[in-house]
């Protein structure tokens, strides 16, 4: 098992009039060859900034640190149409909801865009790959919905149209972006079965979610994050089963199949966010020393966890 | 907080099996039109009641016609044909009086937070602007009482009141939307998806403060939603909705417990695959269920009763009676 | 992420730079008369210590005429904003929120005023209306309504079908009370930036119309600096100093008004887009 | 987007900027270069430019295309000499009793198509004047019948005693009874033979879109062929379009009816080498207050000559005659006509102006500055001018400045020309006017500007006084030349002690011209350089 990208030390803060916002504090993470990782966290915990961070997609007012490696490459400090290109050949991104398809072209046309760009993969070659990946996806007559616009498509097609979108060519990594946000369950059942379905064309797959359920049956690990920092991160089984971190513990407790019990008190401000452990206003195991020390993210027996408990 | 669990907030199902509707609908159909495709059907014939005190669970997935039977529940919108009655009166019957009185005691908490409440007014302002139009406060000192003590039981500090929406959380958001419904205090809070867009331990903290709300008031809430866990966690009643109807209902327990339509099993299995709902004659469900039959094709099955307040929409039952 | 108070950027606060210069002429201009130098016995003098600005075709000081110049063209600009933006607004929240026929009728009142080329319509309704300062306004008032109007029913069109809006009728709240407490909050932002930039356009409204002769003698204006400046040989004078000044603050001030209005309008588009995005 | 729009603003406004600076130097940077005409070719043509302009070349419907026609394609029957005698031209005429005229044509004229000029056109040309053009109905205003006697002869019948019947001669435009007789609405005919006359010139055609109109030379005129052979007019919207064109010597002279260019422009052209100028006494008033002496309080005399104390004279003639003008007198009637009796100059006396209206009762009573009527509500004095004359319109605002020192408040009224004569000859609802008069007003009706004042007439004076009113009458009766002048003096005294309007400044008619390019301009009283007789001494150079 490779890494295919290893993140170390990423720090991002957004400068805004009169005050910085920090989104991400010192977030290590690698993703493996083959695997699924899904990175867990609410919102405001900054696994969307850590996604558009890979991608290059930090609006202007983020300074960023740390880096982003890629087969020993810096994304992060490497000349932008270089890392754009760097990009888009080895990396894809599922996005989130139909907004990001374009409604004034075709399915097809989308689909196969990333490879015909990249790639130097002609128009009907492009044309038959998304036909076949549409095909594979279960869609019945896919000419007709890979010839289709997006307001012709009913919601299941669209959303494997999203997925035929990030497999289309080779890729060394899928994103995906909240695959499963406002989705009624039998069409999260649907996302699940299509990214099992994405997961054997690719090396290895990121989920950004805050699904638990969702992820639990996806992925191989998963990646807690809490207000911009990496809480905790786990086999998938390991840690429905036990998790280690009290918020990661919290999280599950708060499920409506596990209790549907609140998390105390409010997700801190990322203006000033609280010293030492940036959980210890909610914990329930907090001591002294979670208040004014940052604990290291530890790693014991296969899983790292952020936690003065475990050390 | 003192932990909770789902079943500490049943009441007997008995005793409100047997009072009388405070809410509901009969045979509602709502066409709505469009030019192009010749008009679109949410709902085809369908009837629910809310009982005084209950949680009923409205479950169903996008497209079955749950938002539109809960507007028509709220008389946000004009059903095509049916009736909607409150306490014993039809809506379109009322005078501007008896509306009024509607109005003031049932309440609309609607999907989007972020969208619910006017962008460029005070939270106060928009919590207390219920009291205002109903000229339910004499004076400002006890409108200011009435709005902090609503929103003190949904965990809003005077510090929230006193921004505007775009100041606030998600999870802040719907519980000022929740006050706002609760402001008045109503008979029946209608919730559509209330917690559909928010964080689960966000979600976790709006249920239990609209449940606490609920057992400290007593009005009824009908929950939207399509989260099945969620559903089976707080409700006392099920009603499950597909293709504009209700084809399953009963109490809580009875329903996850037991599931008679082969739609209800399939949800609950989570086996249903994403193939689309049948929207010609017939059974809604009749391309994907596996124990269809001859008749499931050519109309579709009216409401059976299998038991005390427990029905179902399938032809699989039609031979019991 | 929370949103913070007004702070403007580098192009408002040139924007806001210009503005001031205007207002601050304007106040100038109400210094008693002989502050900024006498009527001379001599026409087009060049500009000297006793007159800064030099004097015009009948030996006024250009300098004087200049500053009472903005007092026109600032109240012109503000008046015919105001009726403009008045207009509009009440058509456009009316049209907005009402929908069906209401929006249809007034709809096409508004794409027929839309259609009509204003200016020559303008010229046409000053020249008959006679050239006077109300009627400079009324124009510029009754042409410059439609976009605006549009504008604002586009938006009302939008609010109206938040869930907001929704929640309230669903309390019982009556349409004159959403219309007045809510729709029209809302598209305040809109209807602010409108204003400033009507303003602007009613500055150069004026000036043009008075360029060619139609403006109110009883207030000369700066375009009427620029008219007589045309029409009495200030050209073949040599007479810079009697149609730049005016051309500077004519075109300084709109750009003033349109510099605040294009950053408010963008301003407003990037706090609402939220609103826009779901259905 | 929005950043285009940004800088597309910003471009405007620098364009704007840059063309007001070009502008400022443009009247350097054009000297011009020399003109192209060609003197030794076989045609000689003139080209002159004109702020005159003409929207169509019907002479009935447009003012100026009519006075265009009377220079070029039309004749009169009467012609008006250097010292503003009326002699005759096409016609002369007896008369024994001031009512029976005879009049005889003395020229063998005829008509572009070949047709003769008969005393049948003349007859036809006065009843038929009379009857269609509005303007005409005042010039015959006494005319009962026109009769041809013979081919030569005509008999013309008065309802009253007018021995100044042979002014309207003069401005009479003789025309073509076979082209005209069947045509019931002259103003909308729009026949091919619309533009025929008997003049030294045939019409050649009007381009509205380039704005020029020609003239070909007749060669069969009465007086032989003119020297040009052919003329072109350009129309300019601005003076200074068509002085810039002077310069570059794209037209050869300049041209505006009854009062020349503004003399503003005549100080920087004086720097020109190549421009002359031809600058000719005004026959005519440049510019008069005028007031509604039947409105209060301008009824009152002292309150009228309370105004005349207070304007500024000298100022009227620096800055708009930029010098080329007299202070004028009491008098009124500009002391190029012969028959100028000298009346005290007008002079600003603002404590005298002052005190005249405090003792009429016009004082401040609720003390906001300005003063009242007598009975304590607020006065305004509303002045009239025209809109489209720049010049008036400054003249105005001088007078105000003027009145406004001695605390009256003014309102300017503008007005077009339209509306101008509307209010003044019809409605008489205004307090005061300024305008102009011309040399052809000056001798119409009875003479000496009575068709400006007496309110049976035109009147914008609106004079409706018993003596005034004999006087015009015994003009109009008298046939005695001393006794004339006597009654003309008459008047003078009257409009200096009833001050029935102020005149403001006694100007100058210029006409700048190329002397390089054309020399030999006659100037005519009437019609100025475009007179009958320029067209057979001019020199194309």
């Amino acid at each position: 098992m490779g890494k295919i990208i290893e993140i170390r030390d990423l720090c991002v803060d957004f400068e805004m009039q009169q005050m910085r916002v920090s989104a991400l504090n010192g977030v290590n993470l690698e993703l493996q060859r083959g695997e699924v990782l899904g990175v867990l966290g609410e919102s405001g915990s900054g696994k969307t900034v850590l996604l558009n961070s890979v991608f290059r997609l930090l609006p202007e007012n983020a300074r960023s640190s740390g880096e982003i490696l890629y087969c020993g490459n810096d994304i992060l400090s490497m000349d932008r149409k270089r890392a754009m290109q760097l990009i888009g050949r080895h990396f894809s991104l599922i996005p989130q909801g139909f907004g990001s398809l374009n409604p004034f072209l075709k399915c097809w046309l989308q689909i196969s865009e990333r490879p015909m760009e990249h790639f130097n993969m002609g128009k009907e070659e492009g044309y038959g790959t998304a036909v076949r990946l549409l095909g594979d996806m279960g869609i019945e007559s896919p000419e007709k919905a890979a010839r289709s616009y997006r307001h012709q498509l009913s919601g299941g097609m669209l959303q494997r149209a999203l997925v035929a979108m990030g497999i289309s060519g080779k890729s060394e990594a899928v994103f995906v972006d909240e695959p499963t946000k406002g989705l009624d369950e039998r069409k999260k059942r649907l996302v699940i079965d299509l990214l099992q379905l994405a997961k054997q064309r690719t090396g290895a797959m990121m989920i950004v979610s805050h699904d638990l359920c969702f992820l639990k049956e996806v992925s191989d690990r998963v990646c807690v994050m809490y207000c911009g920092e990496v809480v905790e991160i786990s086999k998938t089984r390991d840690f429905f089963a036990s998790p280690k971190h009290p918020y990661s513990w919290a999280l599950l407790e708060s499920l409506p199949s596990r209790g549907l019990k609140p998390i105390e008190g409010e997700n801190p401000s990322m203006v000033s966010p609280p010293p030492g452990c940036r959980f210890n206003p909610r914990c329930s195991h907090r001591s002294v020393r979670c208040l004014d020390e940052r604990p290291p993210l530890a790693e014991i027996d296969g899983f790292k966890v952020r936690c003065f408990k475990y050390v | 907080m003192k932990q909770l669990s789902p079943k500490s907030y049943e009441t007997p199902s008995q005793r409100l099996l047997d009072s009388a509707p405070l809410l509901g609908c009969r045979d509602v159909v709502k066409i709505f039109k469009s030019y192009l495709k010749g008009g679109f059907t949410a709902l085809a014939g369908a009837s629910i009641s809310i009982r005084r005190g209950e949680l009923l669970a409205l479950i169903g997935e996008s497209g079955s016609g749950k938002t539109t039977l809960a507007k028509i529940l709220a008389g946000l919108i004009q059903p095509t044909s049916g009736e909607v009655f409150f306490g014993d009166k039809p809506l379109a019957k009322m005078g501007s009086k008896d509306l009024l009185h509607f109005r003031r005691k049932v309440q609309f908490v609607p999907q989007y937070p972020d969208l619910a409440l006017d962008p460029t007014w005070y939270i106060y302002d928009s919590i207390a602007e219920p009291l205002r139009i109903h000229k339910e406060a004499r004076t400002r000192e006890e409108e200011l009482e009435k709005v902090r003590s609503v929103s003190s039981r949904v965990g809003l500090g005077l510090d929230q009141l006193r921004r505007k929406p775009r100041d606030l959380s998600g999870g802040e958001l719907q519980r000022a939307v929740l006050a706002k419904a609760m402001v008045l205090s109503p008979d029946v809070v209608i919730a559509d998806e209330p917690t559909s867009m928010l964080d689960p331990s966000t979600q976790a903290k709006i249920v239990h403060q609209l449940l606490e709300a609920k057992k400290e008031n007593g009005f009824a809430v009908l929950f939207v939603t399509h989260d099945l866990s969620l559903a089976e966690a707080i409700s006392n009643r099920v009603c499950v909705m597909l293709g504009g109807s209700i084809v399953e209902s009963g109490a809580a327990s009875d329903v996850f417990s037991s599931p008679l339509h082969p739609y209800t099993l399939s949800l609950l299995s989570g086996s249903a695959s994403g193939l689309e709902m049948n929207r010609g004659t017939g059974c809604p469900f009749y391309s994907q269920c596996d124990a269809r039959m001859g008749a499931c094709s050519k109309s579709s099955p009216p409401e059976f009763m299998t038991g005390k307040a427990r029905s179902v929409r399938c032809w699989l039952f039609g031979q019991d009676y | 992420m929370k949103r913070f108070g007004y702070s403007p950027t580098g192009v408002e606060w040139a924007g806001i730079a210009l503005i001031l210069a205007v207002f601050a002429m304007t106040l100038m201009s109400f210094l008693p008369g002989g502050c900024f130098g006498m009527p001379s016995s001599i026409p087009y003098l060049p500009p000297s210590s006793s007159n800064f600005l030099g004097t015009n075709d009948i030996g006024d000081d250009v300098l004087a005429i200049l500053l009472q110049g903005s007092r026109v063209s600032l109240s012109i600009g503000l008046l015919g904003a105001t009726v403009s933006t008045l207009f509009g607004t009440v058509i456009g929240v009316f049209a907005g929120f009402m929908g069906g026929t209401v929006d249809e009728a007034l709809g096409s009142i508004t794409d027929f005023f839309l259609v009509v080329p204003a200016l020559p319509l303008m010229i046409l309704l000053a020249a008959y209306l006679g050239p006077s300062f109300m009627n400079v306004v009324m124009v510029i008032g009754l042409l410059w309504w439609p976009t605006t109007a549009r504008m604002v029913r586009a938006r009302a069109r939008q609010i109206r079908g938040s869930p907001f809006i929704e929640g309230l009728m669903g309390v019982g709240a009556r349409k004159p009370y959403i219309m007045f407490r809510h729709v029209l909050p809302n598209v305040w932002g809109i209807v602010l930036a409108r204003f400033v930039l009507a303003v602007s356009s009613s500055i150069l409204l004026e000036a043009g119309l008075s360029f060619i002769g139609l403006g109110d003698p009883q207030n000369p204006s700066w375009g009427m600096m620029l008219h007589f400046a045309m029409t009495r040989g200030a050209l073949l004078h040599g007479a810079w100093w009697t149609f730049v000044p005016p051309g500077i603050c004519i075109s300084f001030s709109s750009l003033g008004f349109i510099l605040i209005g294009m950053g408010m309008e963008s301003r407003y588009r990037s706090s609402t887009k939220s609103i826009g995005d779901v259905s | 987007m929005k950043k285009n729009l940004l800088v597309g603003s910003i471009g405007i406004a620098i364009l704007i900027l840059a063309g007001l600076g070009f502008a400022a130097y443009g009247g350097y940077f054009s000297t011009g270069s020399p003109a192209s005409n060609n003197t030794q070719s076989v045609t000689k043509a003139l080209t002159i430019g004109t702020t005159n302009i003409v929207k169509t070349d019907n002479f009935v419907k447009d003012y100026y295309m009519g006075i265009f026609a009377a220079c070029f394609i039309l004749d009169p029957l009467a012609a008006v000499d250097q010292g503003g005698s009326i002699v005759p031209y096409l016609v002369n005429w007896s008369t024994a009793d001031s009512k029976d005229w005879t009049m005889t044509l003395i020229r063998n004229a005829t008509w572009h198509d070949g047709v003769p000029v008969t005393a049948e056109d003349v007859a036809f040309t006065i009843t038929y004047l009379k009857a269609k053009d509005p303007n005409y109905a005042t010039h015959f205003q006494f005319v009962v019948s026109a009769e041809p006697l013979d081919n030569r002869t005509v008999v013309v019948k008065l309802s009253r005693e007018w021995t100044s019947f042979t002014t309207g001669l003069a401005a009479t435009r003789l025309i073509p009874k076979h082209v005209w007789a069947n045509v019931t609405d002259p103003a909308t005919y729009a026949g091919s033979d619309r533009n025929i006359g008997c003049g030294p010139f045939t019409y050649g055609g009007f381009d509205s879109a380039s704005g020029a109109m020609t003239f070909n030379a007749n060669k069969n005129y009465w007086r032989g062929a003119p020297v040009v052979d052919k003329v072109t007019l350009r129309f300019y919207t601005s003076t200074d379009a068509m002085l810039m064109a002077l310069k570059k010597g794209d037209i050869a002279a300049t041209y505006a009816y009854a009062s020349g260019i503004d003399p503003v422009y005549v100080p920087p052209l004086l720097e020109e080498k190549n421009v002359s100028f031809i600058i000719m006494p005004n026959f005519g008033v440049d510019n008069s207050l005028w007031f509604n002496c039947m409105r209060y309080p301008y009824n009152m005399s002292e309150f009228r000559e309370a105004i005349s104390y207070a304007l500024d004279y000298n100022g009227y003639v620096t800055f708009i005659a930029a010098g080329y003008a007299k202070v004028p007198t009491k008098g009124w009637i500009p002391d190029s006509w012969d028959y100028c009796v000298e009346k005290p100059l007008l002079a600003k006396n603002a404590s005298r102006a002052a005190s005249m209206l405090d003792s009429l009762g016009f004082v401040d009573r609720d003390s906001d500055g300005w003063r009242d009527f007598p009975n304590g509500t607020a006065f305004t004095m509303k002045i009239l001018a025209r809109s489209d004359i720049a010049l008036s319109m400054r003249l105005a605002e001088l007078v105000k400045r003027d009145l406004e020192n001695i605390r009256i408040r003014v309102q300017i009224i503008p007005a077009d020309v339209s509306t101008f004569q509307t209010i003044t000859q019809k409605t008489k609802d205004f307090d005061s006017a300024i305008s102009r008069t011309t040399f052809w007003g000056m001798i119409m009706y009875a003479g000496a500007g009575t068709l400006y004042f007496d309110n049976r007439n035109m009147g914008w004076a609106n004079v409706d006084d018993p003596e005034y009113h004999a006087v015009v009458d015994e003009i109009l009766r008298t046939a005695n030349q001393s006794r004339t002048k006597e009654l003309y003096r008459r008047l003078q005294d009257l409009y200096a002690t009833n001050m029935y309007a102020i005149p403001l400044y006694w100007g100058k008619i210029i006409q700048p011209y190329r002397s390089d390019m054309v020399g030999g301009l006659v100037f005519d009283t009437m019609y100025g350089i475009l007179g009958k007789d320029t067209w057979f001494s001019v020199i194309v150079k």
